[in-house]
C-alpha cells in the first residue's frame, strides 16, 4: 500500500481540514469537524437535504455540498456512517423550519446511526424523513430489494431529491421523488483491484491476474462471484442484462451514470460508456444525461459500475435543475 | 463480589488492550466478509473509551462509567458496531440506577442488561450471524444458572456459551448487515462482530477470575 | 494489468466515441474521428482555442472543450502527439475569423506536429499562434526553462486563454494571457506508482515498495530521482521548496492545483493541499481559487503534482471567468 | 543495382515485418527513457504503411510510394517520430522526381535525402542521443564512399557507421526529445530513435544483399 497520507490515524480529519480549506467560500466545518454545511445561506423554508455515510468515497459524499444539491453532509470514518451526533448537529445546522431529509444508502451501520439522529432531532421539534437508496441489483434478489445496498445510484437520488428541495417541494414531495428516483434506479459493478483502508494497509480482496469480483460492493465487499475478466463490452453486456431485467421501460428515457470506483482511467470508462449506449440504443431507448467519471469512489479501487434511472417527466425536469457544488457543477 | 467504579474502569481498559492485540484478525475477518474495518473500528472506539475513562478517575458511580463509555465509543466509530455495542453499555448502565458498589446480582443484571440493548438496537436473532450469536447464548445462560452457582462459574459458563455461539457463526449464512449479500459465500468465517462480542465477555470473565 | 476496454489498439477510437456520445450536446467529432469540437455555435470573431496532445491524459484534453475554454481538440494516440492532419482539421473548424491559438505542452513531438499544422494552416489563409506550457521544474534547470516539460499547469493556461478569448481579446492579447500565465506557473510532482500502455502491458516503471519518483513526467518519464516514501506533507514541503523558490511573490495571490495522475484517492489529494495551504498561508500568501482533483492525468498512475500560478489582477478576472465544459465547470 | 516502386513496397513491408518483431524492445527501450511507446508507435505507423502500399500495388512511381509511405506513417502515428521519419520519406520521394527504375545513385541521393529530410525537422545534432546519431555517420559514410564501391558494399559500410552510432547513444546523455530531462540517468540505455533508425537502414541493406 502506497499513499500520500500523513499518519493513518488522522486521514479523516486532515482530509476535511484540506476540503474546507480549499472549498472555503462553498463549504464550512461545524464545531465537531464531522459535520460540514453549505456557506450558502439556505433559502427560508427549504427542505434541509443531509446526505452522508462513510469517507473514502470521495467526492461523496462532501463534495456535494451546494446549489440544487446537499445543505449538509455528516462524515463518518472510513467505511464506517457517522455517529449520531454529528448528524443531529448538521441537522440542526441546516433546517429552516421545513424539515430535513436524510438521504443514505441502506447499510445496517447508517440506518442504525441516521436512525438514532432523528429520534433525537424529533426530541428537538425538527421533522426528518428519511429515503435509502438500494439501486445494487447484486447485492440480494428483487424480491428482497428492501436488503439491497446503495451504491453510484446514490448519486441520482442527490440530485433529483437535492433539485426538488431546491424547487420548493415539501418534505414529503421530497422524499416522494429521491423513493421515485430509487425506485427507477439500478446499479451493478465490477471490481478489478482492491482498496487498502490506511489503518490496516491490506488490500481489501485478492483477485487473480485475470479475475474480476462481479456485483462487488462499494466498500469492497464480495459481490456475485469472481469471474474471468472480461473485455469492456462483455462487462457492459452483462452489468446491463441484469440492470434492465429489472427495468420495464417503455417510452422512457433514462438518466446513465458509469462511475468509476477510483483506480479505473476515465478512459476504460468512456469504453464502458460506448456499449452501454449501443445496448440502449439497439433497444430503442434514449438517454436523456449521461454521467461518467468518479463520483462515488472506493478509495484506489479498481472497477466500475453502472447505473441506470428511467425518468418521467418530473424527473427530467430535476435532472435538468442547475446545480454548483465543490464536486459537481451543472448549468 | 463486589465491583465498583474503579474496577469496570479497569475491565474496560483490558478490554482496550484486548482488542489491540486482536484488531489485525478482527480485520481480517471482516476483509472476507464485510468491509474489512471492524478491528480498526473496535480499536477507535476503545480508544475514546479508554480517554474518556482517563477523565473519569474519580467518578463514583458505576452507570456514569458504562454510559460515558458507551457514549464515546458511539461518537467516535459511529459505524454498524457503535449504536449496537453503546446501546449495550447504556443499558447496563442504566440498570444501575445510581449503585456506587454492584452486588453479584447488580453485575447478573448489567450484563444482561447490556445484551439487551444490543439485542433492542439489532433486530437480528440468533443464527443471522452477528454479534447476537455470542451474545443471546451468553445471555441465557447467566438466566439459567443463579447467584447460588457463583459468580465466576455463572459467568464461566455464560462466556462458555458465547463462545460456543460465537464459533458457530463460522458455519452460518448470514442474514443481517453488510455480510447479508454474500449469500452462501458468507459460510466459512467467523463473524468479526461475534468474535469481538466474545472478546468483551471472555475479557470480564478473566478479569473477575483475576481479582 | 488489468484493464476494462476490448482490443488494445482500438482504445483511443473507442473512448472517442462514448465521449462523444456521452456528451452528444456539448461536442462532436469531426469526419477524421481525431478532431473534436464544440457543438455550440463560436462567436463570430472569437479567437478559437485549440488544445490536445496524446491520449491517456483524460479529463485532458478532450474535456475542456466548451464555453469559457477550448473550441477544438486534435486528439493523439496515447502519449503522443496528434498528427499535423487533425490539427488542420479542428483549426479549420473553429477558425472565426480571428485565428486560432494552439496550446500544448513543450514535448519534441507536440512542438514538431503543431508546427507543421501551424504551416499548414498559413497556407490555407489560417492565423494560428502557438503558446506553449512548460511549468515542470523538476524537468530542467530554470536557466534552461525554454526546455522543460508542460504537466498541469497546463489547465490553468487553458483556463485563462480560454477565458481571454472567450472575453473578445485579439489574438495576440489571448497569446500574451497564456504565455503570462505559463511565466507565473510552476508545478512538480511524484509517482508512486506506474501505468499501464494497453498495447505493452508494461508498467511505465518500476519502483520498489518504499519509494516514490520525485519529479516524474506525466507520461511516467523518470524524474529527477527516486527517493522513500514521503509522508503527504514531507513530499508538500519538497515540492512547494522546489515551486516557491522560483515564484518571486510579493502581495500576489495565487490560485494552487493539487493534481492527481489518475489512481490515487481524493482523500489524498485534500491531504496534500492541506499541507499545501498551510505553507502558503505560513508565508502570508492567500489562495484566490483552489482546485483539487484529477485535472491531468496519465491513465491509472499513482501520484499527484502541486501547480502554483501567481495571479495579478486580470488573470484573477479571467480565472474567475464561467466555464461549461463536460469535464470541467465553473459558475 | 536497379530497384522500383515494387522493389521498394517489398523492402518497406520487410521494414514492417521486423518492427513488428523489435516492437516489445523499441518500447522497453522507451520505457527507461521516455514515456515507452516508441515499439506502439513504430508499430501503429508501419502498419499504416503497410495498408497504404496494399493500395498502391499498381503504384510505378518510387517517389509516391515513398512520399504515400511517409503520410500514412505520419498520420497515424504524430508523436515524435511521425513527424521526424515521414520528412525523410517526404523527401527522399521528392528527390527521385518521377523516375520508375531507381540506378545506384538515385538509391544514393534517396537514403541521403532521407537522413537530410529528418535532419531538417529535427533540430538536433550528433551527440544528443538521438534517430540523428544513427542517421548522420549513415549518410557521411554512403558520402565517403562511391558508386565504384559497388552498391551492397556501400550500404555495408554505412549501416556500420549507423550501427556505431546507434551503439554508442547507449553512453550518451539526451539533450532532446522527452528523455532530455533525464540528465545523467539517460546514460546507459540506447536510444529507442536510434535504434529503430537503425532497423530502417539495417532492414534495406539485408534487402538489397538478397536481391
Ligand atoms: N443489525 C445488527 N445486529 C447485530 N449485529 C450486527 C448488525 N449489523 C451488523 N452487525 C455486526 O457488525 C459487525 C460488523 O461491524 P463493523 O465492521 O464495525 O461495521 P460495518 O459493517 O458497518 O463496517 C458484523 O460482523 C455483525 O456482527
Ligand atoms: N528532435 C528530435 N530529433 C531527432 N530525434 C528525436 C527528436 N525528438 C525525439 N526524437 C527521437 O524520438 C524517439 C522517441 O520516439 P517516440 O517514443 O515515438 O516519441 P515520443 O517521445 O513523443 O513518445 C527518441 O528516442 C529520439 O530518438
Ligand atoms: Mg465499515
Ligand atoms: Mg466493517
Ligand atoms: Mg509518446
Ligand atoms: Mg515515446
Amino acid at each position: 500500500m502506497k499513499k500520500l497520507i500523513n499518519n493513518p490515524d488522522n486521514v479523516v480529519e486532515e482530509m476535511i481540514e484540506g476540503y474546507v480549506k480549499a472549498h472555503a467560500s462553498s463549504v464550512k466545518m461545524l464545531e465537531n469537524k464531522r459535520s460540514i454545511v453549505s456557506t450558502k445561506p439556505t433559502i427560508e423554508n427549504k427542505v434541509g437535504i443531509l446526505i452522508g455515510g462513510g469517507s473514502g468515497h470521495e467526492p461523496a459524499f462532501l463534495g456535494y455540498i451546494g446549489e440544487g444539491m446537499a445543505d449538509g453532509v455528516a462524515v463518518g470514518n472510513i467505511f464506517a456512517s457517522p455517529p449520531p451526533s454529528p448528524i443531529l448537529e448538521t441537522t440542526k445546522a441546516i433546517d429552516k423550519g421545513a424539515g430535513v431529509v436524510y438521504l443514505y444508502g441502506n447499510y445496517a451501520g447508517d440506518v442504525m446511526n441516521f436512525g438514532m439522529a432523528a429520534d433525537l432531532a424529533d426530541m428537538e421539534g425538527i421533522t426528518v424523513k428519511s429515503a435509502l437508496t438500494s439501486d445494487d441489483v447484486a447485492s440480494a434478489p428483487l424480491d428482497e430489494k428492501e436488503k439491497r445496498r446503495g451504491i453510484a445510484g446514490e448519486f441520482f437520488v442527490f440530485k433529483t431529491a437535492g433539485a426538488a428541495a431546491d424547487k420548493g417541494y415539501d418534505i414529503d414531495g421530497v422524499v416522494r421523488i429521491a423513493e421515485l428516483t430509487n425506485d427507477n434506479t439500478r446499479s451493478m459493478g465490477v471490481g478489478l483491484s482492491p482498496c487498502y483502508l490506511p489503518q490496516t494497509g491490506e488490500p481489501s480482496f485478492e483477485l487473480e491476474d485475470d479475475e474480476m469480483e462481479l456485483g462487488l460492493g462499494h466498500h469492497g465487499e464480495p459481490g456475485i462471484k469472481k469471474v474471468p475478466l472480461g473485455t469492456a463490452d462483455e462487462v457492459a453486456d452483462e452489468l446491463m442484462t441484469r440492470i434492465m431485467d429489472e427495468l420495464a421501460i417503455e417510452d422512457e428515457e433514462v438518466a446513465v451514470l458509469v462511475n468509476g470506483l477510483g483506480s479505473t482511467p476515465q478512459m476504460d470508462l468512456y469504453i464502458l460508456f460506448r456499449r452501454v449506449e449501443q445496448i440502449l440504443s439497439e433497444k430503442g431507448i434514449k438517454i436523456y444525461r449521461s454521467y461518467v467519471g468518479d463520483y462515488i469512489t472506493s478509495l484506489e479501487m479498481g472497477g466500475a459500475s453502472i447505473t441506470i434511472t428511467k425518468l418521467n417527466d418530473e424527473l427530467k425536469e430535476l435532472i435538468d435543475h442547475p446545480v454548483d457544488c465543490p464536486a459537481f457543477t451543472q448549468k | 463480589m463486589n465491583l465498583n467504579a474503579d474496577h469496570l474502569t479497569r475491565y474496560l481498559k483490558t478490554v482496550v488492550e484486548k482488542i489491540e492485540e486482536e484488531k489485525n484478525y478482527l480485520s481480517e475477518l471482516d476483509r472476507k466478509l464485510g468491509d474489512g474495518d471492524h478491528g480498526v473500528t473496535m480499536s477507535i472506539g476503545f480508544n475514546a473509551v479508554n480517554k474518556k475513562l482517563d477523565e473519569l478517575t474519580d467518578e463514583k458511580k458505576v452507570k456514569t462509567v458504562l454510559t460515558s463509555a458507551g457514549m464515546s465509543f458511539l461518537d467516535a466509530v459511529g459505524s454498524s458496531v457503535g449504536p449496537l455495542y453503546a446501546s449495550g453499555f447504556i443499558k447496563a448502565g442504566n440498570a444501575l440506577g445510581d449503585k456506587e458498589e454492584l452486588t453479584d446480582e447488580d453485575i447478573f443484571s448489567l450484563w444482561t442488561s447490556f445484551v439487551d440493548g444490543v439485542e433492542h438496537r439489532s433486530g437480528a436473532k440468533v443464527g443471522d450471524k452477528t454479534i447476537l450469536d455470542t451474545l443471546i447464548p451468553f445471555r441465557e445462560s447467566l438466566k439459567e444458572t443463579s447467584d447460588s452457582d457463583g459468580i465466576v462459574e455463572r459467568f464461566s459458563k455464560a462466556v462458555k456459551a458465547g463462545k460456543s455461539g460465537m464459533e458457530e457463526t463460522e458455519n452460518m449464512q448470514s442474514n443481517i448487515g453488510r455480510s447479508s449479500r454474500l449469500g452462501e459465500r458468507s459460510i466459512g468465517t467467523k463473524d468479526p462482530g461475534a468474535t469481538s462480542a466474545y472478546l468483551i465477555i471472555q475479557t470480564f470473565l478473566s478479569y473477575i477470575e483475576s481479582l
